[in-house]
């Protein structure tokens, strides 16, 4: 069991260079780490043995866009945990909105092949090296990446309207005679 | 969506969308050479509706609907999480009575969502009476529940900062007759289920999950239990008083066959069932006075910040990660789902079995679509 | 059918001076309409009381609406239904076969109802191969779903297909041995003449087969193969609903899907009811004789049947096959070697 | 050798095991309510239908503000200073004329969110469960009594439901 600044500490000594920004007063104490090591400090704190974080808990995508006070970019955040030691630690990763690329980190937690796959089909995020990296929650020919800030609904798939053509109530609004007040009587 | 090109006598087989045992809209490629499936890949989202952009889009006591509509059959489990990882990120902290409620409701619904995975497995495995017992019993809990907040499913119990009713007069007899009522009908479960000859036949030795894969994969609650590891949030990180309580935590034994098997997982929500029952007594035990919405804030508007928040639902950890921006509505909600990771290391485990076994597979990792597919 | 031929001679002027064929037409007409008339009635009964007995196990009512009193009509109601209900041939089915298959799984579990001795002279043909004419022809039915399975072009029906296959001719063996078990004493193969062979004994069921020693076995041992037979519970996987969907005949609808729940349930009263023939004394009874005896023993072991299905878990292709060939076939075999032996003594 | 028959007994002890708790079942009392015959009693808490007392309605918009899946739309305008001032059953001014208060029951996922905030508590679930109706349409209820009297002004909120935007 080790606490975040001691983790942290450990990560500093490791990678000087990478670690480029941390906030350890939060609620879940995090770093931000370069984001082409990325695949080497997850491996790092895997392999370590005082560190032995052998599970990731949670792989987000989040797009800050539109943010008063941040600059507009995508971070990929990992929630790590040791089953081990028992201690826990958050990483983000900043992208660039366009055409984001990282490596994937699969090869050291099998849980982010499926984790990875969502952060794509949902932000577009790109994780190099995957081994399947489709869609998983969209349909395969899905365009856009929904969870990004703006994004548009498309007006149809594949011929189908994706919204309901009209709600009823827009057509009492027109006039039509739809609805009723059951409890009238 | 390739179909790779195999040779000899293999053949694709297409189970679900529409499948009686795929839980739902689970879909899984199957690559069979006769009965043995060799290769299978599951297609998820069919039951995707965009929670965590609808999260977005709502203001955070109005995410609370649909975070009961993620596990719909442990509604009261999700929206506790997400209360408790909203209450985390504005620093509130909810009085005793709430903490004791929350517990009883949560444990209440543990049983209730047990039940059905247990009933649902067995007939998955074939046995359909076993299915209706445990409804039967289920039932008891939903009017319970219908009794105390309205809503026999989706509840919007747990509110952040406190429950959107207190329990009505009478509830803790109830409950207890409920309990009474109950305990002797776990026994009957595993006379006529449990340790049927044949259901051990069916379910040991099937599915293996060692404790290596189980952690590599993040499988967490029952299904992590059931290969041997006793972990359980609420021992190891506990939150609305768990601490206080005395209770177990069942791990696998791997009584019949190797350890981690399908009749691990199984054996272990039995348990757990009983074990909750102990909470359940112990909380009704000591239920302190106090008003439930002392602390429900009039506006939720938490500080701008992150949280990620677990807690131990029936399916496993459940986490929320949050990130508010300041604004009465959450910047991103990010749902880390226990089915999710459970889904995700069937492939794995159910490699080289048979299409029979895949059924077992399945039904034992007790996924609930509506939230893996969010 | 002798005895009814016998009835008409003697009762209606001039039939004896009919052409011999025809003398013998009228005779089978009618015994066919009573086997057509068991065959359309048993299942209704059956079925609701299959739908009951589940669901007061299951602490349920079952139908209750449909005709009054506990929804006596709801198979009578499900039968029209599934009369009147669209005739759905998948486009790329093989038509021929696809409509062939569910009259070829009702005519073996009809033909069978021949042999069957309903009391001492209630039977439509007292055939000296009697048990082996029913085994021959209760096997026709794997070939209709065989059909069913190929010819529906739907994976999970080839696959019910082929393991009712698989199951089915296994099962035959350990059914055979436990029925030569009882032929070896009684020394012959006519249906009567097994049941003749438990006339009397103490209390006038001391020689019923099922209260001897190798035979008690044998009937077990029957017991669970014609279970796996007629594909029921524990051993029902060629339709196991939770793996295949339903089997043989998923892509069945209406009338067709109709044939084969009248099959089921008439291949369940057969091999009841030969059951009830071998090791049950038949139609002997200490108190009443004759077909009601004979109906009551069936009807019985059919309860049993529903019983089981009720209470248990399916069994893996793999383990099926395993109680197949490594417990009943070496049972079987010792019983019939304890058979033969006895009967040398 | 020993395992095989120990399998044996086994498997045919717990069969006969199971066997025996279906016997016993067969015979307690089965838990079934005959539902049009019988009817459910529920209780006063249960969410089901939403009623609103439009007369006591003062168009405050909180109910549609917390609908997290806005199934409620309303429309308010003001009410002239010379028109006879009209109170709710509890007493509160009624200051706008609700000339549209329309529930789409279809949409609505009752979590009962908008019965908490209303001031006059005129809009509640109530227990009542059989509204079926023949047309989906028919599930839009139309609670609002007062046409309105100025020309029609943009909606209070006039929520376009939008799944992900």
């Amino acid at each position: 069991m080790k606490t975040a600044p001691e983790i942290l500490q450990v990560l500093q000594a490791q990678f000087p260079e990478k670690i480029l920004k941390s906030e350890m007063g939060v609620l879940d104490p995090w770093a931000r780490v370069e984001a082409g090591s990325i695949v080497e400090v997850c491996s790092f704190m895997k392999s370590d043995l005082n560190l032995s974080f052998d599970t990731l808990a949670c792989l987000s995508g989040v797009d800050f866009k539109g943010l008063k006070g941040e600059t507009e970019r995508l971070e990929v955040v990992y929630h790590l945990f040791s089953m081990k030691q028992r201690h826990k630690f958050v990483l983000k990763v900043e992208l660039p909105r366009d055409n984001p690329s990282i490596g994937t980190v699969e090869g050291i937690w099998a849980i982010a092949n499926w984790h990875e796959r969502e952060a794509f089909d949902m932000f577009g995020i790109r994780f190099e090296g995957h081994s399947d990296l489709r869609r998983i929650l969209c349909p395969d020919d899905w365009e856009g990446y929904p969870l990004r800030k703006d994004y548009e609904q498309p007006e149809t798939y594949r011929g189908m309207p994706v919204r309901p053509v009209k709600q009823f109530v827009e057509m009492a609004n027109e006039g039509l005679p739809v609805g009723t007040n059951p409890f009238k009587a | 969506m390739q179909v790779e090109a195999f040779e000899g006598e293999e053949m694709i087989l297409n189970m679900g969308p529409q499948h009686p045992s795929t839980h739902g809209v689970l879909r899984l490629e199957l690559q069979t050479d006769g009965e043995v499936v060799q290769k299978i890949t599951p297609h998820i989202g069919y039951l995707h509706r965009c929670f965590e952009k609808h999260a977005e889009n709502v203001d955070y006591p109005g995410v609370i609907p649909y975070t009961d509509r993620m596990d719909y059959i442990a509604s009261m489990n999700n929206s506790l999480g997400y209360a408790l990882a909203v209450e985390k990120l504005m620093g509130i902290e909810v009085n005793d009575r709430v903490k004791a409620l929350r517990v009883i409701v949560a444990e209440l619904n543990r049983i209730a969502s047990h039940l059905l995975s247990i009933g649902t497995y067995a007939m998955d495995i074939g046995a359909f009476t076993p299915f209706l017992h445990c409804f039967r019993e289920r039932e008891k809990i939903l009017d319970l529940f219908e009794w105390t907040c309205g809503a026999r499913l989706l509840y919007n119990y747990n509110w952040v900062g406190g429950l959107s009713h207190d329990i009505p007069e009478g509830f803790v007899d109830k409950t207890r007759q409920f309990m009474a009522e109950f305990e002797p009908v776990i026994a009957e479960q595993n006379e006529l289920l449990s340790f049927n000859k044949i259901f051990i036949e069916r379910t040991a030795g099937v599915g293996i999950l060692g404790e290596e894969l189980a952690i590599s994969y993040n499988v967490t609650g029952p299904n992590l239990r059931g290969s041997g590891v006793s972990w359980d949030l609420r021992k190891a990180d506990p939150y609305c008083g768990y601490e206080t309580y005395d209770f177990n935590v069942p791990v696998g034994q791997g009584k019949f066959g190797p350890l981690g098997s399908c009749w691990d997982r199984y054996y272990v929500r039995v348990r757990e069932m009983e074990e909750s029952l102990k909470i359940l007594r112990q909380a009704l035990d000591r239920l302190p006075d106090g008003d439930v919405q002392e602390k429900v804030p009039k506006k939720v508007k938490p500080p701008k910040g992150e949280v990620y928040g677990r807690t131990e639902t029936p399916r496993g950890e459940l986490g929320y990660y949050i990130v508010s921006d300041g604004s009465p509505n959450p910047f991103r909600v990010k749902i880390k789902s226990p089915c999710f990771t459970a889904l995700a290391v069937l492939p794995v485990i159910s490699k080289g079995e048979m299409v029979a076994d895949i059924i077992a597979v399945i039904g034992s990792i007790d996924i609930v679509m509506g939230e893996l597919d969010r | 059918m002798e005895a009814l031929l016998k009835l008409l001679s003697d009762n209606v002027a001039g039939y004896g001076s009919l052409a011999s064929p025809l003398q013998y037409l009228l005779p089978m007409v009618l015994a066919s309409l009573c086997c057509i008339a068991l065959v359309a009635l048993f299942p209704i009964v059956a079925v609701y009381a299959e739908r009951k007995v589940a669901a007061h196990m299951q602490d349920r009512l079952g139908p209750m609406r449909v005709g009054g009193w506990h929804g006596w009509a709801q198979t009578i109601a499900d039968g029209i239904k599934l009369l009147l209900k669209e005739d759905i041939i998948p486009s790329e089915a093989d038509r021929v076969l696809f409509k062939l298959a569910p009259l070829v799984v009702f005519a073996g579990g009809f033909a069978s109802l021949v042999v069957l001795p309903f009391g001492a002279s209630v039977i439509v043909s007292d055939l000296n191969i009697g048990v082996l004419y029913v085994v021959a022809i209760s096997s026709l039915g794997v070939v209709g779903i065989i059909m069913a399975g190929w010819a529906s072009n739907n994976k999970y029906a080839l696959f019910g297909g082929m393991r009712a296959a698989a199951q089915i001719v296994s099962y035959e063996i350990p059914a055979v041995m436990a029925i030569l078990t009882v032929v070896i004493p009684v020394g012959s193969l006519s249906t009567q003449e097994i049941v003749r062979a438990q006339e009397g004994g103490w209390l006038g069921i001391g020689n019923w087969f099922i209260f001897k020693p190798v035979t008690a076995v044998a009937f077990l041992v029957y017991y669970l193969a014609s279970l796996a037979e007629v594909n029921r519970t524990p051993f029902d996987i060629p339709e196991a609903e939770s793996e295949l969907v339903a089997g043989y005949h998923t892509e069945y609808s209406g009338m067709r899907f109709a044939f084969f729940m009248l099959a089921e349930y008439v291949n369940m009263f057969v091999v009841s009811a030969i059951g009830a023939t071998l090791f049950l004394g038949g139609w002997n009874s200490p108190v009443f004789g004759g077909p009601v005896a004979f109906m009551l023993k069936s009807v019985a072991l059919v309860f049993v049947q529903f019983w089981l299905r009720w209470t248990l878990p399916r069994l893996r292709v793999d383990q099926l096959m395993y109680v197949s060939w490594k417990v009943l076939l070496p049972a079987s075999f010792v019983l019939v070697i304890l058979a033969g032996a006895l009967a040398v003594r | 050798m020993k395992e095989y028959f120990r399998d044996i007994f086994q498997s045919i002890w717990t069969v006969l095991l199971g066997m025996k708790i279906t016997w016993k079942h067969l015979f307690t009392r089965a838990c079934t309510m005959q539902y049009p015959d019988q009817r459910w009693v529920l209780p006063e808490r249960s969410r089901m239908r939403l009623f609103n007392k439009i007369e006591d309605c003062i168009g405050c918009g909180q109910c549609v503000r917390a609908c997290p899946v806005d199934c409620i739309y309303m429309t308010t305008e003001k009410r002239t200073k010379d028109e006879a001032p009209v109170f709710a059953s509890d007493g509160t001014p009624i200051k706008l004329r609700v000339t549209q208060f329309d529930i789409d029951m279809s949409l609505c996922c009752y979590c009962n969110l908008c019965t908490y905030p209303c001031p006059t508590h005129c809009l509640v679930m109530t227990p009542e469960y059989e509204f079926a109706v023949y047309s989906k349409q028919d599930f839009l209820y139309r609670f609002a009594k007062d046409k309105p009297v100025a020309p029609p002004k943009p909606a209070h909120h006039t929520p376009v439901p939008e799944p992900a935007k």
